[in-house]
């Protein structure tokens, strides 16, 4: 188990290693971020001086190793739009985008439950083909277009719900239903197919031959096997949410991460964009990782091969 | 298989209802905050050198100006540190009293030594104000004979100190407190800023909001009306509406399409009238115009092609009006004694406009790069574009609508790598001073690479704006500017914009005047 | 022969496919008594899991139905119960043993959950108590150590122990009658006697009434005293085992018998019958094994045959065995 | 005679020890979701005919007419005009082009690189493998609209970095899934058969394990298709998707969404035709998967 771990966190860091080089490379590729900080009327001289004084007038290679050098011990640099270390703009941040992306992941696990299991216990029959269409359909909107009606209707119409920024509970329930909703197709499809194939299981067959009630046939022995694949995907549902996050934090007026890489981008912010990629990998990887962990949990043949 | 499928019908409903039935929490309703919605925070800076001039919304209240204005942008008393103000008769030492007794949010004293200190800081190396480099060339020293007086000693004589250091223009007159930088730091400064303004800084919580608490009197606004006042970051126009009608923000930047539908619902739409003027041009090559735009002809029909009343009306919804002189500030014309006559204003006539493209000898058209961007206040960048590339294209001109972002249009602008193609901007309003500062950048040749006319006399008569003491004079020099740049068709005007602000139903009289990037909430917040 | 645990009459269960309807058991009729073991044995498809499903009302939904007849446990009727009934008699009256001890286990949860879970439904225990009976139900089926078995996981067990596992969750109510639904198939020859051998013991301790599904007409000879024989959902033939061995009635039957492998050859699956096994969906009109039949005459193809005496305690359904003037 | 198993020439009855066989209880073929891609990509196709005016030709005079069933509205534009007055049946038309085409190259290029990797990543094994995987890893974790945000402003948003900044992503997945395929066929005999007849790599990846992925990328194809459609979308809300005046139905949502009460049509329609579009990409997929590939779970 332990050296399973470890070179599971071996293979992230690689992986981490080699996305570096490529957010370096890209946002290099940006443009010039002094021309959106300096006033227009600067001179050339005042360009030099402004590209030596944050550093931006050294060879790549130098920077590149500097900037790994320092992303090691969580210094990202300074961020050339706000002034600030960017770790500090990430740590003001990600704890935003984190609730979130849990808020809707439990959103979507909370219908994507209840519709799988119903789709595949009554599999092939009419509740089957809605319970699925109403899981394709979050997929099939694009989200800024549901965010904006729910925004319109919900919170400007109905008077609901608040209709952006994060002020308390309230606030998480359109963005995290329209993140939720997105990805609730992908998980539905997998707890439907799950079930079916555990509910075909002999084993399954075997605790209602043994006069096991149904309900908890379904959701005690059958379920806890067709999570499996649920957990497996959870990374990918993971990083599916943060990026969805951009569109969504965009409409919420929600400050998450997206919304930071989003702004780093357009103001060529180099070090803000290079943060956030590699957060948001490390995240992902950290996730990926756990996920790894409660497969085991989950699964005893996992748990003991390891 | 039975109880489950019983069971689950009821369940899911009763999911539904909990995550409805949430408790639906009224925001901000009962407490004393006026609460502000704005699309972009731009660099979201709290340091005003580090560009705060995009973001005076905010720290204008937080901070003082050592010469105030009317919301109209006309330097006064009132507004400002400096109660009065005179020059020597060389026009070279400028004196400026100081409001006593005026102190920090942190109780030190606003003194002469503070102003000399912001004015230096704003000439800096990390200042990346509006004009630093216009501070460092003009200023040769400043003196402190007296904590109450400060003098402003510039190289060569000039009228516009002032103004120069007033709220209407950039940041580089907002006074910062010496001793807390000093002690603090500027990395420390520019996360918990200290100013002198009636409002003080809370906290910021960077891609959400600002908040500032009042401080008990000021003598901007005397009690304030406000506790607190919350600048709330919103990029999504519905959601802004939608905080509007909820009751969360009190005041928000709205499009101009939208205004008709929420003046039916009787929100009050304030107005910043002919806030900016929306001027297309050619980027020029190594050596200025290049064919066929070198010949006037050409562009005097670019000009005529296109329906300026028809693009008010619908990509800005009728909040804007036809403009007819090439980076013609509209403000400035009163103070210059600029005269608009109605032959100025280019009529829409696409037939002479093929004539003279036919004359010019490009009559079966040429082929013309326009860039699509959008920019703050101007969310009608793109089909602003789309719309005017449409008339040209009516005129056999075959456009190309290049979409980028304007970071990445600037640079083709600046580097001159795209001759003949077309850019434009939402220039902000401002007086004569902050007219000839415009015209300095985008039309003085010697200003390159942000020069956008290239034209030898238009070049005589604003050097001679430079040197010239006399207003009489320079007035006539800036008339004289304006119409050659109009009758050469140095650019194409497009419209003014009036810029509207939906407010809460509840919200007292307000102008929000039209100084850039500043909303003037002084008259809101004041309890005077 | 002592009075019948289990009494089935005119068993009709129809499977709704995209091919039509098949009608997957056709009038099955048998009873079993107390101690006794009845050999089901057929083809892939004949129905003879279908029947047995159709016993505890566990045929697959929404496709199949159970169309008609009677299940009586114990001179209780079982087709009118009610599904919660039904559940109360699932696994406490009525036993299964699944063909496939790989997977009839639950992967994810102990041996002892899983064998606990019975125990607690059918005789409330809790706790300690519990955990003693199920470690007691392991050591009478002959599973070593069991204490030290409730902690594993199935994983962790062979084949032939996770039989036992499942055969111990079997006998936990004890039921009255236990289905094995060819247990044996996926096990080692030795491990496969030694499990009949429990089976044996089990039903000779409980004095269960059993039902024992095979290919394997060579374990029907060692454990049942009775076989009945199915083709296309119907019995064709049925009797003492000796007299279907010796005395076959059924061309089917004797086809089998001709195709038996020796006793001890580790054979699946019975071998060699020509021509096509039935099409379920398009039965001919007369006898299903018409079409294979090396003695088929003209009524066959026309009329299904009723079923005819064919020797002491032996019927069969062919017109053979039609009595002369029939 | 041979003898021959029964077991293999039996129907295939639901036994209660038969894996269930998702075709003989499976769903009937998705008429309605064939329907409406067949449609849609004969419009796409037949676009010059069908389409009743130029999709560009702006007329602000005639701007935002309403639908010809609404109030307002005229048989001239039968599905009204958007804000810079343009026929908006035109534009949906040329739109379900520009769109489906965006969907479909991405989704094939991706898969046409991503199967390769995931072929020789699998067949390979060893270092290949690893080496190949950890980049599929880095790929993985690299937001995708952060990549199209970041090409569009370095080289302009266009179609063409569109279609790339999200194939350069979406590879990733099929590499993955694939070579989990290659990996569990390399353990079967006919591949060890192949190799003992002598067969090289190219001839083993190329008839002897693509043809056993292809059911999986079938399924994987139809079920992105939308999800392209859908992130395209979402990159033009935040200018960076396919660009006007280009007729695409992402920015033609995006643009009208200012429009949602005052004229719906704008947004509301094109909005619509992804719906359609996607959704029925969406269940054919799922329904492909079902017959196909029972145990493919990914998305």
């Amino acid at each position: 188990m332990i050296r399973f771990v470890v070179s599971r966190v071996l293979q992230s860091l690689v992986a981490l290693a080699i996305l570096s080089v490529v957010v370096f490379v890209l946002a290099r590729a940006t443009g010039d971020p002094l021309q959106l900080i300096l006033p227009m009327s600067a001179t050339p001289e005042e360009y030099a001086e402004a590209r030596h004084y944050l550093g931006l007038d050294r060879p790549y290679v130098e920077q590149y190793l500097s900037f790994v050098g320092r992303a090691v011990t969580g210094d990202f640099g300074n961020s050339l739009r706000a002034r600030r270390p960017v770790i500090e703009l990430i740590r003001e941040r990600l704890p935003n985008s984190l609730r979130l992306a849990a808020f809707a992941m439990g959103i979507s696990l909370s219908i994507a439950f209840p519709l799988g299991i119903l789709a595949a216990v009554k599999k092939g029959t009419g509740l089957d083909r809605t319970a699925q269409v109403i899981a394709v359909l979050g997929q099939s909107l694009p989200t800024f277009w549901v965010a904006i009606v729910l925004v319109e209707v919900v919170a400007g119409r109905l008077q609901w719900l608040p209709a952006g920024g994060n002020q308390g509970f309230t606030s998480y329930v359109l963005p995290g239903f329209t993140l939720g909703w997105f990805v609730v197709a992908g998980m539905m499809r997998l707890l439907r197919s799950g079930m079916l194939e555990v509910l075909d299981s002999e084993y399954v067959k075997l605790a209602r031959v043994k006069g096991v009630v149904e309900h908890r046939v379904v959701w005690m022995h059958a379920l806890k096997n067709a999570l499996i694949p649920v957990v497996t995907f959870a990374g990918i549902y993971f990083s599916i949410l943060v990026t969805t996050a951009i569109v969504v934090e965009t409409v919420f007026a929600w400050p998450g991460l997206g919304r930071l890489a989003y702004e780093g981008i357009s103001s060529r912010d180099f070090p803000v964009i290079q943060a956030v990629v590699l957060t948001t990998a490390a995240i992902v990887a950290v996730v990926n990782l756990s996920v790894d962990c409660l497969y085991a949990v989950i699964d005893p043949r996992i748990r003991h091969a390891r | 298989m039975k109880p489950f499928a019983r069971r689950l019908p009821k369940v899911l409903p009763l999911l539904l209802v909990v995550l409805l039935a949430l408790p639906v929490s009224g925001w901000a309703q009962a407490k004393p905050d006026l609460t502000i919605a704005l699309s972009s925070f731009s660099t979201e800076t709290l340091d005003p050198v580090l560009a705060g001039h995009l973001v005076k919304y905010y720290l204008s209240m937080m901070f003082d100006y050592l010469v105030g204005t009317t919301p109209d942008g006309v330097p006064s008393k009132d507004g400002g540190l400096a109660m009065r103000w005179e020059s020597s008769p060389d026009q070279k030492r400028w004196t400026f009293h100081l409001r006593k007794g005026v102190k920090f949010h942190n109780g030190d004293d606003v003194t002469s030594e503070d102003v000399k200190f912001s004015l230096e800081r704003a000439a800096g190396k990390r200042s990346t104000t509006g004009y630093a480099g216009l501070l460092r060339t003009m200023v040769a020293s400043i003196e402190t004979p007296a904590p109450d007086r400060v003098v402003i000693v510039t190289k060569d004589p000039t009228l516009i100190v002032p103004n120069y250091l007033s709220r209407a223009l950039s940041t580089e007159g907002m006074v910062l407190p010496k001793k807390y930088i000093e002690a603090v730091g500027d990395d420390a400064f520019g996360r918990k800023p200290v100013g002198s303004g009636p409002y003080k800084f809370v906290e910021q919580v960077t891609g959400s909001h600002i908040r500032l608490a009042a401080v008990d009197n000021h003598w901007r606004i005397g009690a304030p009306k406000y506790k607190n006042m919350v600048f709330r970051l919103v990029s999504e126009e519905t959601t802004r509406i939608a905080l509007l009608r909820r009751g969360e923000v009190d005041v928000t930047e709205v499009s101009r399409e939208r205004v008709k539908e929420l003046e039916k619902e009787s929100y009050p739409i304030h107005f910043r009238r002919e806030e900016a003027v929306l001027t297309m041009w050619w980027i020029l090559g190594p050596d200025g115009m290049v064919p066929p735009m070198k010949d006037k002809r050409v562009r005097e029909a670019m000009n005529l092609a296109v329906d300026r009343a028809e693009i008010a009306q619908s990509i800005f919804a009728g909040s804007a009006e036809p403009a007819p002189i090439p980076l013609g500030l509209s403000w400035s014309f009163k103070e210059i004694g600029l005269k608009v006559t109605p032959d100025m204003q280019y009529p829409y006539d696409p037939a002479r406009a093929k004539k003279l493209l036919a004359d010019a000898g490009v009559g079966g058209g040429f082929s013309l790069d326009t860039y699509a961007y959008q920019l703050p206040g101007l969310p009608e960048g793109k089909a602003f574009a789309e719309a005017v590339s449409g008339y040209w294209e009516k005129i056999g001109i075959k456009v190309k609508l290049i979409p980028v972002d304007y970071p990445a249009f600037r640079k083709n602008w600046v580097d001159r790598k795209t001759p003949g193609s077309i850019g434009y901007f939402n220039i902000a309003n401002r007086d004569w001073m902050g007219t000839f500062a415009l015209l300095e950048k985008q039309a003085y040749s010697p200003s390159k690479p942000t020069d956008t006319v290239n034209d030898p006399e238009v070049d005589g008569m604003l050097a001679q704006v430079m040197k010239q003491t006399d207003r009489e004079k320079i007035n006539a020099l800036m008339r004289g500017v304006y119409t050659r740049i109009r009758s050469e068709h140095l650019g194409m005007p497009i419209v003014y914009l009036h810029s509207p602000y939906a407010a809460s139903k509840k919200l007292g009289k307000w102008n929000p005047g039209s100084v850039m990037y500043d909303l003037f909430f002084d008259e809101l917040a004041s309890g005077k | 022969m002592s009075v019948p645990v289990i009494e089935v009459h005119d068993l009709r269960t129809h499977l709704v496919t995209r091919w039509g309807t098949i009608k997957a058991v056709d009038g099955v009729s048998f009873s079993v008594a107390e101690g006794e073991t009845l050999g089901l044995v057929g083809e892939s498809g004949s129905g003879k899991s279908m029947t047995c499903l159709s016993l505890v009302r566990l045929t697959p939904r929404p496709a199949s139905h159970i169309v008609g007849g009677s299940v009586r446990l114990d001179g209780d009727e079982l087709t009118t119960k009610t599904e919660a009934e039904m559940q109360r008699i699932r696994g406490r009256k009525i036993a299964m043993i699944l063909q496939d001890p790989m997977s009839s286990l639950n992967p994810v949860f102990s041996v002892g959950m899983q064998v606990r879970e019975p125990l607690a439904m059918y005789h409330g225990l809790r706790g300690a108590t519990l955990t003693e009976r199920a470690a007691a139900l392991l050591a009478s089926v002959r599973i070593p150590s069991p204490a030290a078995r409730l902690r594993a996981f199935p994983y962790q067990l062979s084949g032939g122990m996770r039989q036992r596992v499942v055969g111990a969750m079997a006998i936990a109510a004890p039921p009255r009658l236990l289905i094995a639904d060819e247990p044996t198939t996926s096990l080692d020859l030795t491990i496969q006697a030694q499990y009949l051998g429990l089976l044996e013991e089990l039903q000779d301790r409980h004095r269960l009434a059993m039902i024992f599904i095979t290919h394997n007409l060579g374990i029907v000879s060692r454990i049942c005293d009775r076989v009945a024989v199915m083709y296309a959902g119907r019995i064709v033939e049925a009797g003492p085992v000796r007299r279907i061995f010796t005395a076959p009635a059924h061309p089917y039957t004797q086809a089998l018998l001709e195709s038996i492998p020796r006793l001890g050859a580790r054979t699946e699956r019975l071998t060699a019958i020509e021509g096509q096994p039935p099409d379920l969906a398009r039965l001919p009109g007369g006898c299903s094994f018409a079409p294979r039949c090396p003695q088929v005459m003209d009524r066959c193809r026309t009329e299904a045959p009723p079923e005819f005496e064919a020797g002491p305690g032996q019927v069969s359904r062919c017109w053979l065995r039609a009595p002369a003037g029939g | 005679m041979p003898a021959e198993p029964l077991a293999d020439r039996a129907l295939p009855l639901p036994d209660v020890a038969a894996r269930p066989d998702p075709a003989a209880r499976g769903r009937r073929l998705p008429v309605v979701s064939l329907g409406i891609i067949t449609i849609f990509v004969l419009v796409a196709i037949l676009a010059p005919l069908l389409s009743p005016g130029d999709p560009g030709e702006q007329s602000l005079r005639n701007r935002f007419k309403p639908p010809v069933w609404m109030e307002g509205g005229s048989s001239r534009h039968l599905l009204g005009t958007d804000r810079l007055g343009r026929d908006m049946l035109s534009r949906i038309v040329w739109g379900s082009r520009v769109s489906l085409t965006a969907g479909v190259v991405t989704v094939l290029l991706a898969s046409a690189f991503g199967a390769a990797v995931g072929l020789v990543a699998g067949y390979h094994g060893g270092t290949v493998d690893a080496v190949l995987m950890r980049v599929t890893d880095a790929t993985m974790s690299f937001p995708v609209i952060l990549l199209a945000l970041i090409l569009a402003v370095t080289v302009g948003p266009s179609f063409t970095n569109v279609v790339v900044a999200i194939a350069v992503i979406l590879w990733a997945r099929y590499a993955r899934v694939i070579r989990g395929q290659v990996l569990t066929l390399m353990g079967l005999d006919f591949i060890a058969q192949a190799r003992i007849a002598g067969a090289g790599a190219w001839r083993i990846i190329t008839r002897h394990l693509f043809p056993n992925t292809l059911n999986t990328l079938v399924v994987l194809v139809t079920l992105q298709i939308g999800y392209v459609i859908i992130v395209e979308a979402s990159l033009s809300f935040l200018g960076a998707g396919i660009p006007p005046p280009t007729p695409a139905w992402g920015s033609m949502i995006s643009e009208g969404r200012e429009f949602v009460t005052s004229a719906w049509w704008v947004s509301g329609l094109p909005g619509l035709a992804i719906l359609l579009v996607v959704l029925a990409f969406n269940l054919l997929g799922d329904w492909l998967r079902d017959t196909l590939d029972p145990k493919l779970r990914q998305l």
